[in-house]
């Protein structure tokens, strides 16, 4: 069943992508699924284990499920030191 | 917990933790430093997602006051356009006795850089830029 | 090193640790509590034999600068009378990293606090006194 | 050989003798064994290792030769914590 997500993005990925956010009509059934469709789109070119995702500005499981309508935030690894 | 895009009164939060019963007061500071990875810094800019750092930047300080014997704790961060030698980050902490304010000192900038959605934009003297990248961000949380 | 019988200035003190090339700035305050041990406490008094206190303590900060990788450092102790709240020590140290001038500045105040000839008379709410000693002293220094 | 030393005293040991410093007339060749004679006396009773000497306004073993003339300050325990 396809979905509408609101994507949206941060730092590096903003400027890769182009845009803080767009719609993206998806049958992925969880973020994981989101992340690695959209990553060879816009060639994030980032460990995944170090990137990190929020749905409806709450950070969550990269296995969390996702649903229509819901806003999906993904974040590059942060700076850290 | 706290995100501001104007200079941090350190000594007005500094001064919100006081308390008769602290003989400790451990604070750090995160200052823009002229370089980085061998790379001259002019500026750097921080972009902050405010609804997460502050939700996870509070559940860090609620983490250290059980975690150690302190009294009380805050955290400030700066978002936006940072010039060298500006303060980018402060921490302080109040507890009875000096190694609980020491070690939860330590705890929440080091887990602030870590979990925090804070990323760090640089720009150096030669014209580039680039965002910095986490070294120990793999670590499980 | 200084001693002092009047209110440290700690923001002139920490202004003047100011460094292009420093990342990180960590501080620590010791403040007069109003309990010890048990003790309601009152006020408290420092007796600190200057010269030797201010030579030993520069030795530590040299000490400090040689061990870590730091900046800058510096050490204020107050003497005579004070107050509950009052700030009786301050330290501060700058480095490129945070690692650094955390540790640097834990082992200039745990130094201090050990190896300066400085003495601590409490004043109760009961009325006694007395002088507090040691515990960590009898270390080989 | 009798030496003529002044000692100064601090905090504790200021308030068991009663004033900061005194001439002593002593035999003692040592810092320790100087502190030895006077321990007793003044009743200073703290543990001697937490205890430390300066001669001439710089610290010093307690197996330090003491001359007459010099100045010799007994330090109680600091406070530490």
């Amino acid at each position: 069943m396809v979905k509408s997500i609101k994507v949206s993005y941060f730092a590096l990925f903003r400027e890769k992508v182009g845009k803080s956010s767009e719609l993206i009509e998806t049958d992925a059934s969880t973020a994981i699924e989101l992340f690695k469709e959209l990553e060879g789109k816009h060639g994030f070119n980032q460990p995944f284990g170090h990137c990190k995702v929020a749905i409806n500005d709450e950070l969550a499981e990269w296995e969390s499920d996702i649903q229509s309508g819901d806003n999906v935030l993904f974040f590059p690894p942060v700076s850290g030191g | 917990m706290l995100v501001t895009d104007s200079q941090i009164d350190i000594f007005h939060h500094s001064e919100a933790l006081r308390n008769n019963h602290a003989g400790a007061y451990s604070c750090f500071e995160g200052w823009i430093r002229d370089h980085n990875d061998g790379h001259e810094v002019e500026k750097l800019e921080y972009e902050v997602f405010e609804p997460i750092a502050i939700k996870e930047g509070k559940k860090i300080i609620n983490e250290a006051m059980e975690l150690y014997e302190i009294l009380g704790a805050n955290c400030i961060h700066r978002k936006g356009l940072l010039q060298i030698g500006d303060c980018a980050v402060w921490v302080g902490v109040t507890a009875a006795h000096r190694n609980d304010a020491f070690i939860a000192c330590r705890f929440i900038i080091d887990e602030v850089k870590i979990r925090l959605p804070i990323w760090k934009k640089e720009f150096y003297r030669n014209g580039d830029s680039g965002w910095v990248n986490c070294e120990n961000c793999g670590r499980k949380n």
